[in-house]
C-alpha cells in the first residue's frame, strides 16, 4: 500500500490510528494512575476524532452522532468518573511499577506484529486500507488485555478494559463505518453501566480487603496455599 | 448302554458291591500282616480287621454332649458314599449298570461327599483336634482331588469316555500300548491314592500322636458302631483305590461277560493284583518315613504335576501324532 | 398357552414388581405395608416371571412387541424368547424365595432408623430392572433397564449407610457399574455403527469387520465381566454384596450376576454371532483365573457374607469357563459340543442362583437371629436353628459340587465338555483345555474345603460368643424361603434330564442346535454326548444313597440293636485324647482352619500377619488379608486420577490476572492456529 | 409478535415494578407472579410458532418481526430455550421466595438489597429472553453483556469478601470475554458489508445466514475465534471458565440455579448461532469444519478438566458449578460434532441439564441451610436429618451423572452413539471423562447424604415442589420424549444442521 495513493482524509485516519496505538503503549507503561487516566482520555478523544474524520470522508452522517457519543463517553464522562473515584479512594498519588517493563513492552510489540500478520489474509480481498485499521484496532484490544494481565491495580485494570473498548470502537468506526445506531447506543449504555458498576466495586473491594490490589483477591481458589480458605 | 441294563447285570452289580465291603478288611489285614513281617514282627492275623469291626459294632456308642445330629448321621453317609463310589469301579467284570449310573467324575464326587461329611463330623464336637484334622484333610483333599481327576482324565480322553467300563473295554480292545501319558497318570494316581487313603508318608493310620494325625483326628470322638462304619469306609476306600489302579491302569484279566468262568478268573486275577499292590504299599510304608505336614502340599503338587503332564502328553504327543 | 400369554405373564411380572415399588411409598406412614403388601407382591412377580419363563422354554419360538416409550425413532422393543425365558425363570425362582423370606426379615428393620420406603421401593425397582434387561429387545431399553438395575441395587447396598465401609463399598460399586454400563453402551454403539439401528434385530443383522467385531466383543466382555465380577474387575463385588440386606444380597449374587451373563450371551452369542477362537481363549482364561482366585479369596475370609460374595466370583468364573469352552468349540465348528458347554454354563447359572440364594438367605437368617456376620464368633448354630442349619447344609453340599445335588450336575457337564477337547484340531487349544479343567477340578476341591470351613465353624462345634449361644430359629417365612431353594437344589440335581430338556430350547434358538442325545435313554439317564461316552443317573444316585444309608441306619440301630447287652448310645463329655473338657475357645476358628491353604497359596494375597506379646503375658494374633489386585489395578488408576486432578486445579489459582492471561493465551493461540 | 412482546415486556416491567415495591413479603410473591406470566407468554409464543408449522420444502418455520425497530426472530431453536428459561425462572422463583425470606431473617441481607435482588432477577430474565429472541447480533451482544451486568450485583449480594471477590472476577473476566465477542461481531459486520448492501440489515442473523455462503472466509474465521473466546467465556469453556465456580458459589442459591441452568445455555446458544454462519461461509474453503473442530476441542477439554476438578472440591456449590462446566463441555462437543444425531442429543442435553442442575442447586441451597455452611466436610447425614432433601440430592446427582431412567442418560446415549459413528476414538475420552466426573461427584456426595448427622443438625423449612417437578420432568424425558417435544427438537436440529432426524 502506498500512502500517496490515499486521499488526505484517509491519511489522517491512519495517523490518528497510529497515535491511538501509541497511547495504548503509554497506558501500558504509565506508572502514575492519574497520568494513565489522562492518556486514556486522550485515546478516547482520538477515537472520536477518527470517527469524525471517517464521517467526513465517507459522507456518513450517522457517524457524527457516533463521534459525539464517543467523545462524551470515552473522552469526558468515563475519565471524569475515574478521576473522581481515584480522588475518593485517595489514589491520586498512587504509582505502580510493572514487574519487568521492557518485557511487557516487547510483548506488546509482538502483539502488534501478530495482529498485522493475522489480518494479512484479508489482502486477498483487496481491503488494504481497512486491513491496517483492523490491525491497529486489534493491537489496541490485545494490548488492553495485556495491560489487564500485568497491572495489579484494580483501577488500572479497568483502564485496560476501557482501552480495549476504545480498540473496539476504532475497529467498528474505521473498518465498517460504524455499527447500526441502536447497537452503538446499546454498547455505549452497557459501557456506561459497567463503569458505574466498576465504581461500586472499587468501594466494595476497598471495604472488604482494604486495598485495590487485585492480587489480594485470591481467597477463591482450588490450589492449597497460606490463605487457601474456601468461601464459607 | 441298554445292553448291560439287564437283570443279571443288576444282580451281578449288587454282588460285586457286596464283595467290595466284604473284601475291604481283608486288604487292610493283608497290608498290616506284610508290614509286620517286613518289620520282623509276627503281626496280627490277616482276619484281625474283621474281628475289630465286629467288636466295634457290638459295643455301645458314646457321643459327646456337644455333638449335633450331624455327628450321628455322618458315619452312615460316609460309609454309603464311599461304598457307592467303590461300586462303580469294575472289580470282577466290566459292563455292569453301576458304571452307567455313575462315571469316574461321579466317583470323585462321591468320595468328596464322604470327605466333606468326615470333616464336618470332625468339627462337630468342637474339639481342637477335630478341627485340626478337618482342616488338614480338606487341604490334602483340595490338592489330591484335582490330581486324581487329571489322572483319570488322561485315561478317559484316550478312551473318549468317562465311563469306567468303557475305558477298560477300550484298553482291552487296544491291547498293550506303551503310552507316556499312562506312566505319568499312573504315577500321579499312586501318589493320590497314598494321600487319600491316609498312608505313610502323608498320614499314618496307626498313629495317635496328636500333632501329626489327620484322618484319626477326625475320628477321635467316635466309638462303637459309628467308629466301625468310619473305619470300614476307610478300608473300602483303600480297596477302591487299589482296584482303580489294578483294573483301570492294568485291566488285563478282568472278566468280560457274565459266565462263571469269567467271574472266577476275574476274581482270582484281581485278588492277585491287589495282593501285589498291598505288598507294595507295605514295603513303601516300611522304607519311607512320614513327612512333616507342611511337606504334604509339595507331595501333592508332584501328584498334580504328574497327572497334568500325563494329560498334556496325551493331547500333545498322542492325539496329534 | 401361547407365547402371547407368556409375554403377558412376563409383563405382569414387571407390573407386579413396579407395583411393589410404588406401594412401598406408603411404608412411611404404615410400616407394615412393606411386610404385608410390597414384599409378597415381589414374590408374586417372581412367580409370574417363573411361569412366563417356563412357558417360553416349553413353547419355543419368540414373540416381540413395542412399547410407546423411549426415543421417538426407537420405541422400546421387548421380546420373549427361549434365552430370555430361561433367565426369567432364574430370576423368578430366587425372587419367589425372597418374597417368602423377605417379610419376616424386614420386620427387624421396621424400628430401624432407615427408610423402609427406600428399601421396598428400590427392591421393587431392582427386580423390575432385572426383568426388563432380560426382556429388552433394543440397546436403548437394555441400557435403561441395566442401569436401573445397577442404580437401585446401589441404593440397597447403601441401605445401611452408617458405616463408612458400606458407603465406600456402595461408591465403588456404583462407579464400576457405571463404567461397565458405559462399556456396554459403547459395545452396542460399535454394533450399531455397522448396522442400521439400535433394535436387536438390526444389530443382529449388522456385518462387522473382524477388527470392529473384536472391539465390540472386548467392550461387551469388559462391561458384562465387570458386572459379573470377573477377576480382575471383581473388587466391588465382595465389598458390595455383603453389605446389602441379606435377601437383597441373595438377589444380587444369585440373580443380578446372572443377568450379566445373560447380557454377555445376548451380545456375543446372539448379536455378534461370529467368533474367532481367540475370544474363546480369552473367556476361558479369565474364567479360570476368576474361578481359582475367587475360591482362594473366599477361603481366606472370615466374614460369612463376604466369603459368599467371593464364592460368587468363583462360580461366575465357572460359568464363563463353560461359555469360553462353548465359544472355542463353536469357533472351530463343533456345534454340538458348543451346545454342550453352553448348556453346562446355563445349568450352572440356574444352580448358582438357587444355592447362592439359599446360602445368602441362610446367612441372613443367622444375621437376623444373632446380629453376627463374623464366622469366628459363631458356632453350634445347627442345634439352635435346626431348619436353617439343615437347609444351609444342602446349600453347602450343592455349592461344593457334591452328588446328588445340583452343583454337581453342571460341573459334571462342564467337565464332559472339556473332555471333548481331543476333537479340536489345534494342539495349542487341545492342551489349553486340560489346564482349564485342572483349574476347574482344583476349584471344586477348594470350594468343598471352603464350605466345610463355613459349615463346620458356623453350625457345628460350640458357640464362640454369647449372642450366638442365644440364637433362636427364625420365623416360618424365612425358613420357607430357604426350604424352597433347598428343595430345588435337590430336584435340579436329581432330575437333570428334565432340566436339560428345558434348557435345550436356548441353544436350539441361539446356536441353532441343542443336545439331542441328552435324554435319549429316558429320564433316568443323562447322556449329554452319547451313552458310550458318559452317563449319569441322578435319580438312581439319590435313590441308592438314600436307600443304602437308611438301610444301614435302620439295620444297625434297630435290627442289630436288639441283641445289644448295654445301653446303645451314651452321652458324655468329649474325649479329645483325654485332655480337659474342651471349651469353645479351644476350637479351631475360621482363620486357623484356612491356615494350611493360606500357606500354600499365600503368594496371591497380601498377608499381614503378626503376633504381639501383650502386657499380661498373653499373645495377640492379628491377620489382615488383602487383595493384590488393589495394588495392581485399582490404586494406580485412583492415583493417576488424583494426581491429574492435583495438576489441573492449578488452573484455578485464584489470581484474576492469571485468568486473564489464560484468556489472552487462548485467544492468541487460536488465532495462531487458524492462520 | 404480541406473544413475543408479552414475553419480553413482562420481565422488564416486572423488574421496574419490583424495584419500587418496598415490603419483602409481597415482592417474593410478585416475583413469582411475573415469572408465571412470563411462562404463560412463552407457552403462547411456542404455541403460535407451532401453528406456523413447516415451510414448504420442509424447512422449519419461524416467526420474524420487529419490536421497537429491532428485528426479532423466533424459531424452533430459540423458542424451546425461551420456554425453558421461563419455566426454570418460574420454579426458581417459587424456591427463591422462602429461601430469600430465610436469608433475610438470618440477617445476611437487608430489605434494600432484597429489592435489588428481585429487580435484578427479572432484569436478568429479560436480558436472557432478548438475547435468545433477537435477530440482531449486536443486540444479542448487548443483551448478553446486560445479563452480566444484571447478575454481577447479585453475586456480590452478601458482601462477604469472597462474594465481592467472586463478583469482581466474574465482572472482569466476562467483561473482557464479551469485549472480544464484540470485536468478533464487528468483524462479522465487516464481512457482511462486503456482500449486503443495506447497512442496517448487516447484523441481522437471518440475512447473514441467507448470504452466509458469500461471506469472506478469512474474515469470518477470525471473527469466529473472537466470538468463540468471547461467548465461550460465558459458556464456561476451559480455560476461560475460572469465573464460573466463584460466581456460582458465592451468589445466593437461586441465582446459582438460574446462572447454571440458563445463562450458560444462552451463551452456548449464541455460539451455535454464530457457528451456523461460519459453517456457511467456510463451506467452500480449505477447512470447512473449522468451527466444529474448535467446538469439539474446547468441549472435550472442558469436559475432561472439569471432571478432574470435581475431585478436589471442598465447597458444595463450587462442585456443582464444575459439573455445569463439564456438561457445557459435553454439549459444546456435541454441537461441534455436528450431524443431526449429535445436535439433537446436544439440544436435549441442554434441556435436561438445565432442569436437573437447577433442581440440584435448589436442593443444595436447602442442604447448605440445614448444615449452616457450604463446606462439604461439614454437611453430613442429610438423609437422616431431612430425607426429602437428602434423597433429592442423591437422585438429582444420579440423574446428572447420567443414570437412566433419567433424561441425561438419553442425551448422553445419543451423543455417545453419534460420536461412535463419526469419531469413534473420541468415545474413549468421553468415557473416561464420564467415569472421572462421576467418581468426583459421588465421592463427595456420599458422606454428605449418608451417615449419621452431627449433633444438633435440624431440618429446615423447605419447599421441594420445584425440585420434584424438575426431577419428574427429567424422569419423563428419560422414559419417553413426548412427540411434540421430539418434533420441536427435531425442527431445531433441522434448522442447525440442515438435516432432520425423524
Amino acid at each position: 500500500m502506498s500512502l500517496t495513493l490515499l486521499p488526505l482524509l484517509q491519511q489522517l485516519v491512519l495517523v490518528l490510528a497510529a497515535i491511538v496505538l501509541f497511547l495504548s503503549f503509554v497506558l501500558l507503561a504509565q506508572t502514575r494512575l492519574i497520568s494513565a487516566i489522562h492518556a486514556f482520555a486522550w485515546q478516547g478523544g482520538l477515537v472520536a476524532a477518527v470517527t469524525l474524520v471517517v464521517a467526513a470522508a465517507g459522507q456518513m452522517p450517522h457517524l457524527y452522532f457516533s463521534a459525539a457519543l464517543t467523545l462524551a463517553l470515552k473522552a469526558l464522562l468515563i475519565p471524569w468518573m475515574l478521576h473522581r473515584l481515584t480522588r475518593r479512594l485517595k489514589l491520586e498519588r498512587h504509582t505502580e511499577s510493572l514487574q519487568s517493563p521492557t518485557l511487557v513492552t516487547m510483548a506488546a510489540v509482538a502483539l502488534v506484529i501478530f495482529s498485522y500478520w493475522l489480518v494479512l489474509p484479508m489482502i486477498q480481498a483487496e481491503l488494504t486500507f481497512t486491513r491496517n485499521i483492523v490491525a491497529v484496532s486489534l493491537a489496541v484490544v490485545l494490548i488492553g488485555l495485556l495491560m489487564m494481565v500485568f497491572r495489579t491495580q484494580a483501577v488500572a485494570q479497568v483502564l485496560g478494559f476501557m482501552s480495549m473498548e476504545n480498540g473496539l470502537f476504532l475497529a467498528a468506526v474505521s473498518a465498517t463505518g460504524g455499527m447500526p445506531l441502536v447497537v452503538e447506543l446499546g454498547v455505549a449504555f452497557d459501557v456506561l453501566v459497567a463503569m458505574v458498576l466498576f465504581g461500586v466495586f472499587f468501594l466494595q473491594i476497598r471495604e472488604s480487603i482494604d486495598s485495590l490490589d487485585v492480587d489480594r483477591l485470591n481467597r477463591l481458589r482450588e490450589t492449597p496455599g497460606e490463605t487457601g480458605a474456601e468461601g464459607q | 448302554m441298554d445292553h448291560y441294563l439287564t437283570l443279571p447285570g443288576w444282580g451281578l452289580a449288587v454282588f460285586q458291591s457286596l464283595l467290595y465291603i466284604a473284601l475291604a478288611p481283608l486288604l487292610v489285614g493283608w497290608v498290616r500282616k506284610v508290614k509286620a513281617r517286613l518289620q520282623n514282627r509276627h503281626g496280627a492275623p490277616v482276619l484281625q480287621a474283621y474281628r475289630d469291626l465286629y467288636k466295634l459294632l457290638a459295643k455301645e456308642a458314646r457321643v459327646a454332649h456337644t455333638a449335633s445330629p450331624l455327628f450321628r448321621a455322618a458315619p452312615y453317609i460316609v460309609f454309603t458314599a464311599t461304598w457307592m463310589a467303590a461300586a462303580t469301579v469294575p472289580l470282577l467284570v466290566v459292563d455292569l449298570p453301576t458304571a452307567a449310573i455313575a462315571d469316574i467324575i461321579v466317583l470323585v464326587g462321591l468320595l468328596a461327599l464322604a470327605r466333606v461329611f468326615l470333616a464336618l463330623a470332625g468339627m462337630d464336637v468342637g474339639t481342637a483336634f477335630g478341627g485340626m484334622g478337618a482342616s488338614r484333610e480338606m487341604m490334602i483333599g483340595a490338592l489330591a482331588e484335582p490330581a486324581m481327576l487329571m489322572a483319570v482324565f488322561t485315561l478317559t480322553m484316550t478312551a473318549h469316555s468317562t465311563n469306567l467300563s468303557s475305558v477298560i473295554d477300550h484298553h482291552l480292545a487296544e491291547g498293550f500300548i506303551l503310552r507316556p501319558s499312562y506312566l505319568f497318570a499312573l504315577g500321579g494316581m499312586v501318589l493320590v491314592a497314598i494321600a487319600e487313603t491316609g498312608r505313610i508318608p502323608v498320614d499314618n493310620p496307626t498313629t495317635h500322636l496328636e500333632l501329626t494325625m489327620i484322618h484319626e483326628a477326625m475320628l477321635l470322638e467316635y466309638s462303637g458302631r459309628h467308629l466301625a462304619l468310619m473305619e470300614w469306609a476307610a478300608q473300602v476306600k483303600l480297596l477302591l483305590y487299589g482296584t482303580l489302579i489294578a483294573n483301570v491302569f492294568l485291566p488285563w484279566g478282568i472278566g468280560r461277560g457274565m459266565s462263571a468262568a469269567a467271574l472266577g478268573v476275574g476274581l482270582a486275577v484281581v485278588l492277585a493284583k491287589l495282593a501285589a499292590l498291598g505288598a507294595g504299599l507295605a514295603v513303601g510304608e516300611t522304607v519311607l518315613a512320614k513327612m512333616r505336614l507342611f511337606r504334604a502340599p509339595a507331595f501333592l503338587n508332584l501328584a498334580l504335576l504328574l497327572s497334568l503332564l500325563g494329560l498334556l502328553s496325551h493331547v500333545i504327543l498322542e492325539v496329534g501324532a | 398357552m401361547t407365547m402371547q400369554t407368556a409375554l403377558a405373564l412376563a409383563g405382569l411380572a414387571v407390573a407386579l414388581a413396579l407395583t411393589s415399588a410404588v406401594v412401598s411409598l406408603l411404608a412411611k406412614r404404615v410400616p407394615a405395608t412393606l411386610r404385608l403388601v410390597a414384599t409378597p407382591l415381589l414374590g408374586l412377580a417372581g412367580l409370574a416371571a417363573l411361569a412366563a419363563g417356563l412357558a417360553a422354554l416349553l413353547l419355543g419360538g419368540s414373540i416381540q412387541a413395542t412399547l410407546p416409550l423411549g426415543l421417538p425413532w426407537l420405541p422400546w422393543h421387548v421380546r420373549l424368547d427361549a434365552l430370555a425365558g430361561f433367565f426369567l425363570l432364574l430370576i423368578g425362582v430366587v425372587t419367589c424365595a425372597v418374597g417368602l423370606y423377605g417379610p419376616a426379615y424386614i420386620r427387624s428393620f421396621e424400628h430401624g432408623p432407615d427408610s423402609l420406603t427406600a428399601l421396598g421401593g428400590f427392591s421393587g425397582l431392582f427386580v423390575t430392572g432385572m426383568l426388563m434387561v432380560v426382556l429388552a429387545d433394543d440397546a436403548f431399553l437394555f441400557m435403561v433397564a441395566w442401569e436401573l438395575m445397577s442404580l437401585s441395587s446401589y441404593f440397597l447396598v447403601a441401605y445401611h449407610h452408617e458405616h463408612g465401609a458400606n458407603r465406600r463399598a456402595a461408591f465403588l460399586y456404583l462407579l464400576m457399574a457405571h463404567v461397565g454400563g458405559l462399556m456396554i453402551l459403547l459395545g452396542y454403539g460399535v454394533l450399531a455403527a455397522f448396522g442400521t439401528g439400535f433394535s436387536f434385530t438390526e444389530l443382529r443383522a449388522a456385518q462387522l469387520p473382524p477388527v470392529w467385531a473384536g472391539v465390540a466383543f472386548t467392550l461387551a466382555f469388559i462391561g458384562f465381566g465387570m458386572k459379573a465380577g470377573l477377576v480382575p474387575l471383581h473388587a466391588w463385588l465382595p465389598a458390595a454384596h455383603p453389605v446389602a440386606p441379606s435377601h437383597i444380597s441373595a438377589l444380587m449374587s444369585g440373580v443380578m450376576l446372572k443377568v450379566a451373563v445373560y447380557g454377555f450371551i445376548r451380545v456375543v452369542f446372539d448379536l455378534i454371532g461370529e467368533f474367532p477362537w481367540q475370544w474363546g481363549v480369552a473367556v476361558l482364561t479369565i474364567g479360570s483365573v476368576s474361578a481359582l482366585y475367587g475360591v482362594l479369596a473366599a477361603m481366606m475370609q472370615s466374614d460369612l457374607k463376604r466369603l459368599l460374595a467371593y464364592s460368587s466370583v468363583e462360580n461366575l468364573g465357572i460359568i464363563f469357563i463353560g461359555l469360553g469352552l462353548s465359544l472355542l468349540f463353536l469357533s472351530t465348528g463343533f456345534r454340538a459340543l458348543g451346545a454342550l458347554a453352553f448348556v453346562a454354563a446355563l445349568y450352572h447359572c440356574l444352580n448358582h442362583a438357587v444355592f447362592k440364594g439359599l446360602l445368602f438367605l441362610g446367612a441372613g437368617a443367622i444375621l437376623h437371629s444373632t446380629h453376627e456376620h463374623d464366622l469366628d464368633q459363631m458356632g453350634g448354630l445347627l442345634r439352635r436353628m435346626p431348619w436353617t442349619g439343615f437347609f444351609f447344609l444342602v446349600g453347602v453340599l450343592a455349592i461344593s459340587a457334591l452328588p446328588p445335588f445340583n452343583g454337581f450336575v453342571s460341573e459334571w457337564l462342564t467337565f464332559q465338555a472339556a473332555l471333548q477337547s481331543w476333537q479340536l484340531e489345534s494342539g495349542v487349544l487341545r492342551s489349553l483345555v486340560p489346564i482349564v479343567s485342572a483349574v476347574l477340578a482344583l476349584t471344586g476341591a477348594l470350594v468343598a474345603a471352603t464350605f466345610v470351613k463355613v459349615y463346620g465353624i458356623a453350625f457345628l462345634g460350640q458357640a464362640r460368643s454369647r449372642h450366638v449361644r442365644r440364637a433362636r430359629p427364625g420365623p416360618w417365612g424365612m425358613q420357607a424361603g430357604q426350604g424352597w431353594l433347598a428343595l430345588l437344589c435337590l430336584l435340579l440335581g436329581a432330575f437333570p434330564t428334565w432340566v436339560i430338556e428345558l434348557i435345550d430350547a436356548v441353544p436350539r434358538e441361539v446356536l441353532g442346535g441343542g443336545l439331542p442325545q441328552a435324554g435319549v435313554h429316558g429320564w433316568l439317564w443323562l447322556t449329554p454326548v452319547s451313552a458310550q461316552t458318559a452317563s449319569y443317573s441322578g435319580p438312581l444316585v439319590v435313590l441308592m444313597l438314600a436307600g443304602i444309608g437308611l438301610t444301614a441306619f435302620w439295620g444297625l440301630n434297630h435290627l442289630w440293636a436288639r441283641g445289644a447287652p448295654v445301653r446303645w448310645v451314651r452321652r458324655g463329655d468329649a474325649w479329645d485324647c483325654g485332655f480337659a473338657p474342651p471349651s469353645q475357645r479351644m476350637q479351631y476358628t475360621a482363620t486357623s482352619f484356612a491356615q494350611p491353604i493360606r500357606r500354600v497359596f499365600g503368594l496371591l494375597f497380601t498377608i499381614d500377619e503378626s503376633v504381639t506379646q501383650q502386657e499380661d503375658g498373653t499373645a495377640r494374633h492379628r491377620l489382615k488379608i488383602g487383595d493384590r489386585f488393589w495394588g495392581w489395578l485399582y490404586l494406580p488408576i485412583a492415583d493417576a486420577v488424583e494426581s491429574a486432578a492435583k495438576r489441573v486445579v492449578r488452573l484455578q489459582s485464584g489470581s484474576v490476572r492469571v485468568y486473564l492471561g489464560w484468556t489472552l493465551a487462548t485467544l492468541v493461540g487460536l488465532l495462531w492456529i487458524i492462520t | 409478535m404480541t406473544a413475543l412482546s408479552l414475553v419480553l415486556l413482562t420481565p422488564l416491567l416486572g423488574a421496574l415494578a419490583l424495584g419500587l415495591i418496598r415490603p419483602a413479603a409481597p415482592a417474593g410473591w410478585f416475583n413469582l407472579g411475573v415469572s408465571a406470566v412470563s411462562l404463560a407468554a412463552a407457552l403462547w409464543l411456542a404455541w403460535s410458532l407451532a401453528l406456523v408449522g413447516d415451510q414448504a420444502g420442509g424447512a422449519a418455520g419461524f416467526i420474524a418481526g420487529g419490536i421497537a425497530g429491532l428485528p426479532f426472530r423466533v424459531d424452533a431453536f430459540n423458542v424451546y430455550l425461551v420456554v425453558l428459561t421461563a419455566f426454570v425462572g418460574l420454579t426458581t422463583s417459587i424456591f427463591s421466595r422462602p429461601y430469600m425470606r430465610h436469608v433475610l431473617d438470618t440477617g445476611r441481607i437487608g430489605a434494600r438489597r432484597l429489592r435489588t435482588y428481585h429487580s435484578m432477577y427479572q432484569l436478568f430474565m429479560f436480558t436472557m429472553l432478548v438475547a435468545l429472541t433477537t435477530d440482531n447480533l449486536g443486540v444479542m451482544w448487548v443483551a448478553v453483556e446486560g445479563a452480566t451486568l444484571a447478575t454481577v450485583l447479585l453475586v456480590s449480594l452478601y458482601r462477604t469478601p469472597e462474594a465481592v471477590e467472586a463478583a469482581w472476577k466474574y465482572f472482569i473476566l466476562c467483561g473482557v470475554g464479551i469485549a472480544l465477542a464484540l470485536f468478533g461481531t464487528v468483524l462479522t459486520y465487516f464481512a457482511a458489508q462486503q456482500v449486503i448492501t443495506d447497512p442496517a440489515a448487516g447484523l441481522n442473523w437471518s440475512t447473514l445466514y441467507a448470504e452466509s455462503g458469500r461471506l469472506e472466509p478469512a474474515v469470518m474465521r477470525l471473527a469466529f475465534v473472537f466470538l468463540l473466546v468471547g461467548y465461550g467465556t460465558k459458556v464456561g469453556l476451559v480455560p476461560m471458565h475460572q469465573w464460573l465456580p466463584d460466581a456460582h458459589s458465592e451468589g445466593p442459591t437461586p441465582m446459582s440455579a438460574v446462572l447454571s441452568g440458563l445463562l450458560l445455555n444462552v451463551a452456548l446458544y449464541a455460539v451455535v448461532r454464530l457457528k451456523m454462519l461460519v459453517d456457511g461461509s467456510l463451506v467452500h474453503s480449505g477447512s470447512p469444519h473449522l468451527a466444529g473442530y474448535l467446538l469439539m476441542g474446547f468441549g472435550l477439554v472442558s469436559f475432561l478438566v472439569a471432571g478432574l476438578f470435581l475431585h478436589r472440591q471442598r465447597d458444595i456449590k463450587r462442585m456443582f458449578s464444575y459439573s455445569s462446566i463439564e456438561h457445557m463441555g459435553l454439549m459444546t462437543f456435541g454441537f461441534g460434532l455436528g450431524g443431526p444425531l449429535a445436535t439433537f442429543g446436544a439440544l436435549l442435553h441442554m434441556l435436561v441439564h438445565s432442569l436437573t442442575k437447577s433442581a440440584i442447586f435448589i436442593t443444595v441451597g436447602h442442604a447448605a441451610h440445614i448444615a449452616g455452611t457450604q463446606a462439604i466436610a461439614q454437611i453430613r447425614g442429610l438423609i437422616r436429618t431431612q430425607p426429602a432433601v437428602g434423597w433429592s440430592l442423591l437422585i438429582g446427582v444420579a440423574a446428572i451423572a447420567g443414570f437412566p431412567p433419567f433424561g441425561v442418560f438419553m442425551s448422553e446415549f445419543l451423543l455417545l452413539t453419534a460420536t461412535m459413528k463419526t469419531a469413534p476414538w473420541f468415545t474413549l475420552a468421553l468415557l473416561s471423562g464420564l467415569a472421572v466426573a462421576f467418581a468426583g461427584l459421588f465421592r463427595h456426595l456420599h458422606p454428605m447424604v449418608y451417615g449419621i448427622p452431627p449433633e444438633g443438625q435440624r431440618p429446615v423449612e423447605a419447599n421441594m415442589v420445584p425440585v420434584a417437578i424438575h426431577l419428574i420432568l427429567v424422569l419423563w424425558l428419560g422414559l419417553a420424549i413426548p412427540v411434540f417435544l421430539a418434533d420441536w427438537l427435531d425442527r431445531a436440529t433441522g434448522l442447525i444442521t440442515g438435516t432432520r432426524l425423524l
